[in-house]
């Protein structure tokens, strides 16, 4: 299986540990994650107003250059998934921003929402089978008691993203008990971090990451994975330290023995 | 000022008559603290054309973007859109932009990750 | 396989099987074949055929036939055999009353596209097979079956047999054709080359009721348009409106029915494309509402006695249009 | 040739001021077959039906047309004006010229032209009506009731007490519904069981009423006096007959571990068990999916102590056939899932509970036998929030319903008061949007709840609740206080939505009956036959039609019964006359007719007609049965020969109409 | 575009009794005016409308026909205007396959609640057919010119 993958920004620089642990481990499984040629920045949030288009383009361009590649597009950082994600759905069924898109980018063929976008969990869960992954596991995870932190941006709004039940998601839970882990549900997993508000009133986004570690801890959680870096940010540095805080895909990496073989 | 009622609620395809006044919004909020007008406050006031005290307000910066009101909305309002809409018709008129890149050096610090930039851009000026 | 198909109804009635057969007959013309029913071996031996131009089909026959004293073993080509199913499903024919020997077709000749293949003074043509022998006055001489097929023989939807007793010559398949491609053609003009094309067809119809009097679908105890109560009455049309009226009616009244065995058209006098008309229902109750063969089955619920909720609207036939 | 009489009514100025009704009546006098014509001020008065009927019999009227208002005004008004005077009343046509003409146009010239019209096309009807006589059917004078709930015991009571018999079908072992999980009811406060068992006793003690319980509608055939229904009896593996509801069975059955659905799995029950202590019919049951010898094949434990000798592991399903008159929809309600609410962290703890599930924990005979503890530890809860319309009010979508759901407010102010009542030591918090309590004393009530009892009422709702440490961290906004709220509770109390239930849509296709988007059942005038389906002998009762508390749903039950008492009582039904006709001459029997019949009206039979030369043919050909069918026209259209056409819109009628608006 | 100011088409509306000639009556009871133009026949279902009503109207000089039943689901008699769409769609493909303009014809579904969409609809239709101008193919269909 070959997918095209979208890293971002960050997953090339701060966030670098969520992109290799994730390659390497896709690798370990069999999958091959085709980073898209000259990728542009998604864009980092969503432009929810109706009359912006110029900031959706480099979003298309992304998917445009899947579809030619007749590949799935697949994504890892909450944020690219968030944007691109809602792109497409824009572009698929928002006929004011898809004829102005295509007017904008004068493509050979308009592009219409055809490239179908999955998140790595999605790829796990839905193309993988958490399952397989479960018999890929070389170094069960036994013993160890694992909050998800879901945050925002993969869960909503449901009515795009469609990714888990927004109210009370299991993909990740289901990814930690696949690699043997035992996972923590605390009802704090999908309420913000406060991660966007870092730069405008620090102590409050202090407190927000406060209030989901505390939760987490208080429901026995012992560590924390979250598929975001601006969460991963506020959380390990906003957070006070309460509990100790990795990508899940460092998770899966060291799971699979990926990580121990890299060392 | 009901020009700009007019654009906001038209960028942001936000209907504020859908609103039933449950506040079931503010009650999501976790910025609620944060912020001098409430998310349901918002529809309330687009509603009623007061536009120029919300664009004043701090709140529009501490919007989280976390689009909880926008999921438990019973009535599918969606008062995120219209939080951003506001903003945006602050930071789109001349000299209103928020965040300036001379401030950015003085906020950076070793592990911030780009997308709090990028994003923060994004949100704050045009 | 004219000999093997005479001695079959030879042994039937001799066996008892049957008390008498529906076969073809030469009429007036060589290519003049009628529909007959032979009693003994004698009037076989004589008058039955089977040749390229049996086109005529059978099953409407049936419908009074079946309903007689006695049994009748029928001819079928694989054409007939739809409409019999079809007739049959309609609760018409009497299946108890028929033995029914289906018989496989390699395609029916039109005498204009033998004429126009240069073939002068003709006289007779048979064989089987590709290769036809045509005599006339000049001698014999060999020609393509293709190249003279009759127009609906030439994109034939079917060559099996259903539901017969017996077969004479193996049992067919259903066949990819492109029977649809005239219809599609006609779609993509526009209204007003439509209706000039139709204009040109349906003006020389002379209203003598062949094509109601020949078709299997058209085979009501009274027809509407002999009925003084139904409102539509008319047997020779009062003004021009009424044979357009007539030809939309009767599409109308067959459509979910007619088996496309084409018969219509073939004994049009004025040579009005009329299947044409039942093909474009054809054609839209497949695209709307699911492929479906009149005949094909006994079981199916025929697309205008049937629904599904999620049927589309009316409204369909416009948007369809305006993408033109 | 008919002989037509035209009248033209003014209306008051209603007709007369846009049209003219003299130049109509004089327009229509001219008419072929019109032999009188004149206009009146209000046709529809005595003075204008008395003229209608004098100028009937002096000039020996063979039809009618009265130019007037819609025809779903006054059509049957002027058939039996005519029918007084002798005169068919299916051979009156009635012209909408107010609606359709006078109502909708400013110019008179345009009005007139146009009540022209409509005038010629009904006398063109006319003249091709011919007179019908309605057919009668016979009625079974005997009750369906479907759902045992308060709602089909109540309507099921009134019925019998008038004297017809009635069955009563619930798919439960028990009669009783919704109502025996309910520990008080408001605005009284008198306890449910203590109101409700004795009517149960009253239905199973009534000699005209027979319970069968733990079964279900299988398939429904025939009309308005004449049902016949199948009902399959499940089979629960105990003679009913010989049990004797001694309940020693559920004592000793080795399956403990089975959730009790009437604590909605609040606790335990046996594989074998009797739902509660007083149902009706007071007869135990095998839980075919937990029970050790029906699925293994060893145990018998039940078998070994039963005394009675009632045990059955053998037992089938039994279909049973009966006829009916009439059939009283009853099936009730239940609550929404909760699982696409899960900010409110149902699934997360046991502490948050919906209110039916409070009501099992208040209730003396629930799982805590009464004294409210909270599910997740047993202990005394000291803080607790209800939220209401959960689910209710939602704007479409997958997630909950559009409309209110009525009793939550009610039932919420309940256990508020109660709770504070029992429990002076609790603090209780209701979030609400609006408090509704339209009925009587019901605000009375509510307000006691808040004065008296110190209920906290804060208009907002809960945004999140987060269970941690043994607490429940609410987070909620105070609109009226413009503050959001933080509270840490006990237990939290989820006043979920209510639906139809699942039986429901099922059970209307087999009645034909029409239903809503939400599946409530749709009444035949939502204000003036609010108890009947629109498909005769289709009758509602509670909350099958729309979300209803005891009350309503009792006197809904009460009305539903007495349409029903109407219909038995009568020995004939008089049939709508307009319908199919088969002419047999014409009919091929092809079949065509039947299967677009939604009412199974046309069947078919082998009949001889004479042929040529003294021959007899038999051909197939299609009855119509005037009694089912209801004149809706599939038929005509689907006939490809004209044979099937339709009393009162026939083919000939109609194309009259159309010449005579075209001319 | 030019348009006929004279022209007056004859437009004939079949409503079926239960949904849409209760909705034809709403509009004249809210005063919600339509053309007159429109003659409304009264059938009790729209499975009751014969595509032989709609050519005979065409015949007689009707300019546009409209059929208006209940909604699809909500038909009195359950399944009516589920046979009807399917009829009336294969008409209109068939008459707009012979070249007779497909504006002419027209199937919509009024709920009894519904009387401005009635009048809505009524309105709309009229200027279509008007736009359209006389009703002459039908007749044409035969004449050579």
């Amino acid at each position: 299986m070959t997918y095209s993958y979208f890293p971002g920004c960050t997953l090339k620089t701060k966030g670098k540990d969520l992109d290799i642990w994730g390659r390497a481990s896709m690798e370990a499984l069999g999958v091959t994650l085709e980073e898209l040629p000259q990728w542009q920045c998604c864009g980092a949030v969503y432009p929810q107003a109706k009359d912006e288009i110029a900031t959706k383009l480099s979003s298309v361009r992304a998917l445009v250059s899947a579809r030619d590649q007749g590949r799935d597009l697949v994504t890892l950082c909450s944020a690219c998934h968030h944007v691109i994600k809602r792109v497409n759905c824009d572009m698929a069924q928002d006929e004011y921003i898809r004829t102005r898109a295509n007017n904008y980018l004068q493509l050979e063929t308009p592009y219409a929402g055809e490239t179908k976008v999955l998140h790595y969990l999605e790829v796990l869960r839905d193309e993988i089978g958490f399952d397989k992954l479960k018999e890929q596991v070389k170094r069960p995870l036994a013993g160890r008691k694992i909050g998800a932190y879901y945050g925002c941006l993969l869960l909503r709004p449901s009515k795009e993203l469609k990714f888990d039940d927004p109210e009370n998601p299991t993909i990740m839970e289901d990814f930690i008990r696949a690699l043997g882990a035992e996972p923590v549900v605390y009802a704090m997993r999908n309420e913000c971090c406060g991660g966007y508000t870092t730069l405008e009133n620090k102590p409050y986004a202090a407190k927000q990451a406060g209030k989901v570690l505390d939760n987490a801890a208080n429901c026995g959680a012992a560590e924390i994975i979250t598929a975001c870096p601006l969460c991963m940010y506020n959380l390990k540095e906003n957070g006070g330290g309460r509990l100790p805080v990795k990508y899940f895909t460092e998770l899966l990496a060291e799971a699979l023995g990926v990580k121990e073989a890299e060392a | 000022m009901s020009d700009m009622t007019e654009i906001v609620k038209r960028i942001s395809g936000v209907n504020p008559r859908k609103c039933m006044k449950c506040g079931k919004c503010s009650a999501a909020c976790p910025a609620y603290d944060e912020m001098d007008y409430h998310p349901h406050q918002f529809v309330d006031m687009v509603e009623n054309g007061r536009l120029e005290e919300l664009m004043d307000s701090k709140g529009i910066y501490m919007c989280l973007s976390c689009f909880a009101c926008l999921e438990r909305c019973p009535r599918s309002v969606e008062p995120a859109k219209l939080i951003e809409a506001v903003r945006l018709a602050v930071v789109r008129q001349q000299d209103k932009n928020h965040l300036k890149p001379e401030q950015i050096p003085g906020l950076l610090d070793a592990e911030l990750p780009q997308q709090a930039i990028t994003s923060a851009f994004r949100k704050y000026r045009k | 396989m004219q000999e093997l198909i005479k001695a079959k109804a030879v042994e039937l009635l001799e066996n008892g099987v049957c008390d008498r057969v529906l076969g073809w007959k030469a009429g007036e013309f060589f290519y003049d074949v009628t529909p007959a029913v032979f009693r003994s071996r004698e009037e076989i031996e004589k008058d039955f055929v089977f040749g390229p131009f049996c086109g005529a089909n059978m099953s409407k026959y049936l419908i009074a036939e079946s309903r007689k004293e006695g049994k009748i073993a029928a001819f079928l080509k694989p054409c007939d055999t739809y409409s019999f199913q079809q007739l049959q499903k309609e609760h018409r024919i009497r299946r108890e009353n028929v033995y029914a020997v289906g018989v496989q077709c390699e395609g029916m000749c039109d005498i204009d596209a033998m004429k126009a293949a240069g073939i002068k003074g003709i006289l007779g043509a048979d064989g089987d097979g590709g290769t036809l022998t045509v005599h006339t006055l000049y001698g014999d001489k060999s020609v393509e079956r293709k190249t003279v097929l009759a127009e609906r023989c030439k994109c034939c939807k079917s060559k099996k047999l259903l539901g017969c007793d017996e077969i004479i010559g193996g049992q067919g398949e259903e066949l990819e054709s492109n029977r649809f491609a005239q219809v599609e053609k006609l779609e993509a003009m526009t209204p007003d080359e439509r209706f000039a094309f139709w204009r040109g067809e349906l003006s020389r119809c002379i209203r003598c009721n062949a094509c109601r009097n020949v078709c299997p679908a058209c085979s009501c105890e009274k027809c509407v348009f002999d009925n003084p109560a139904s409102g539509v009455e008319n047997k020779a049309a009062a003004n021009s409106f009424e044979e357009n009226l007539f030809h939309v009616i009767r599409a109308f009244h067959v459509a979910g029915r007619c088996t496309d065995c084409g018969e219509c058209s073939r004994v049009c006098p004025q040579h009005i494309p009329l299947h044409l008309l039942n093909r474009k229902f054809i054609k839209d109750i497949n695209e709307l509402y699911g492929d479906y063969q009149a005949g094909a089955d006994m079981d199916t619920r025929p697309p205008l006695v049937n629904f599904q909720t999620d049927d589309p609207e009316p409204s369909v036939v416009h948007e369809r249009g305006s993408e033109q | 040739m008919q002989k037509i009489g035209v009248f033209v009514c003014w209306c008051g100025s209603n007709i007369a001021a846009t049209v003219d009704v003299q130049a109509v009546s004089d327009a229509l006098a001219k008419e072929p077959g019109v032999v009188f014509s004149t206009n009146y001020q209000y046709m529809c008065s005595q003075a204008g039906q008395d003229m209608i009927q004098d100028t009937i019999k002096e000039y020996g009227l063979t039809g009618v047309v009265v130019c007037s208002c819609s025809p779903r005004m006054h059509e049957a008004t002027f058939r039996k004006t005519c029918e007084k005077a002798g005169l068919n009343p299916y051979m009156v046509e009635i012209a909408n010229i107010r609606e359709q003409c006078s109502w909708i146009h400013k110019d008179k010239e345009t009005g007139t032209e146009k009540a022209i019209i409509l005038g010629r096309a009904a006398i063109a009807k006319v003249h091709l009506n011919a007179p019908l006589t309605a057919g009668q059917s016979p009625v079974t004078k005997r009750a369906l009731v479907i759902g045992g709930g308060i709602a089909g015991i109540q309507t099921a009571l009134d019925i019998a007490e008038a004297g017809f018999p009635v069955d009563i079908v619930e798919t439960k072992p028990t009669i009783g519904g919704k109502m025996t999980q309910i520990d008080k009811t408001f605005p009284t406060l008198d306890c449910a069981a203590c109101i409700l068992t004795p009517k149960m006793v009253d239905a199973a003690q009534n000699e005209n009423i027979n319970i069968l319980s733990y079964s279900e509608v299988e398939s429904v055939k025939g009309f308005v006096g004449n049902f016949t229904v199948t009902i399959r009896r499940k089979a629960r593996y105990v003679d009913e007959t010989k049990c004797t509801g001694c309940g020693l069975c559920t004592e000793k059955c080795p399956q403990k571990k089975v959730p009790n659905e009437f604590n909605l799995g609040l606790d335990n029950r046996r594989a074998i068990y009797i739902p509660f202590a007083q149902a009706v019919p007071k007869v135990a049951t095998i839980d075919p999916n937990y029970c050790t010898m029906l699925k293994t094949g060893k145990c018998g434990v039940c078998s070994k102590v039963c005394t009675a000798g009632a045990i059955d592991y053998k037992q089938q399903d039994e279909l049973i056939e009966r006829e009916y008159g009439a059939i009283v929809a009853a099936t009730g309600f239940n609550p929404i899932s909760m699982d696409k609410f899960d900010e409110f962290a149902y699934s997360q703890s046991p502490d948050v509970v919906t209110s039916l599930e409070f009501e099992r924990l208040m209730n003396a005979a629930g799982p805590t036998g009464g004294t409210l503890l909270r599910p997740s530890d047993g202990t005394h809860p000291h803080t607790l929030v209800f939220v209401q319309c959960v689910g209710s009010r939602c704007d479409g979508g997958e997630k909950g319903k559009p409309y209110c759901s009525k009793i939550c407010c009610m039932y919420t102010a309940k256990h508020a008061m109660l709770t504070r009542e029992k429990y002076p030591d609790t603090d209780v918090y209701v979030f609400y949007i609006d408090v509704r309590t339209p009925g009587k004393n019901f605000d009375e009530f509510y307000r006691r709840a808040v004065e008296e009892y110190g209920v906290h009422y804060i208009k907002g709702m809960v945004g999140k609740v987060v269970p941690e440490n043994g607490k429940l961290k609410v987070q909620a906004s105070d609109l009226l206080g413009g503050q959001q709220l933080h509270i840490d509770a006990d237990m939290v109390v989820l006043a979920a939505a209510i639906e139809p239930d699942k039986s429901a849509r099922p059970l209307a296709t087999m009645l034909t009956a029409s239903m809503d988007t939400n599946d409530f059942f749709t009444e035949a005038h939502p204000k003036l036959r609010p108890v009947e389906s629109p498909t005769a002998g289709v009758f509602l009762s509670g909350a099958c039609q729309g979300p209803k508390d005891i009350p309503d749903t009792v006197a809904q039950a009460g009305a539903a019964a007495a349409k029903v008492i109407g219909l038995l009582s009568k020995d004939q039904l008089t049939c709508n006359p307009c319908v199919a006709n088969s002419n047999e001459l014409m009919c091929n029997g092809c079949s065509a007719c039947e299967k677009v019949c939604p009412y199974g009206a046309i069947t078919y039979i082998d009949k001889d007609f004479r042929g040529p030369n003294r021959t007899t043919l038999r051909r197939r050909v299609a009855q119509v049965n005037p009694a089912v069918c209801q004149g809706c026209g599939a038929c005509t259209v689907a006939c490809p020969s004209g044979a099937m056409d339709l009393k009162g819109f026939s083919n000939a009628q109609i194309m009259a109409e159309v010449d005579a608006i075209c001319k | 575009m030019q348009v006929n100011q004279e022209f007056k088409p004859t437009i004939v509306a079949f409503c079926c009794n239960w949904c849409s000639y209760a909705g034809a009556d709403l509009s004249g009871t809210n005063r919600l005016q339509y053309p007159a133009n429109v003659k409304i026949i009264r059938i009790p279902c729209s499975c009751r409308l014969n595509p032989m009503f709609i050519l005979r109207a065409f015949q007689r000089g009707a300019d546009g026909v409209i059929l208006c039943g209940c909604h699809p689901g909500d038909c009195h008699y359950t399944t009516g205007n589920y046979y009807a769409r399917r009829r009336m769609t294969l008409l209109f493909s068939m008459l707009d396959f012979l070249g007779i303009e497909r504006e002419r014809t027209r199937v919509e579904w009024v709920s009894a609640a519904e009387g401005a969409k009635f009048a809505a609809t009524m309105n709309e239709f009229v200027e279509t057919v008007t736009k359209l101008g006389e009703n002459k193919r039908l007749e044409d269909l035969r004449c050579k010119s």
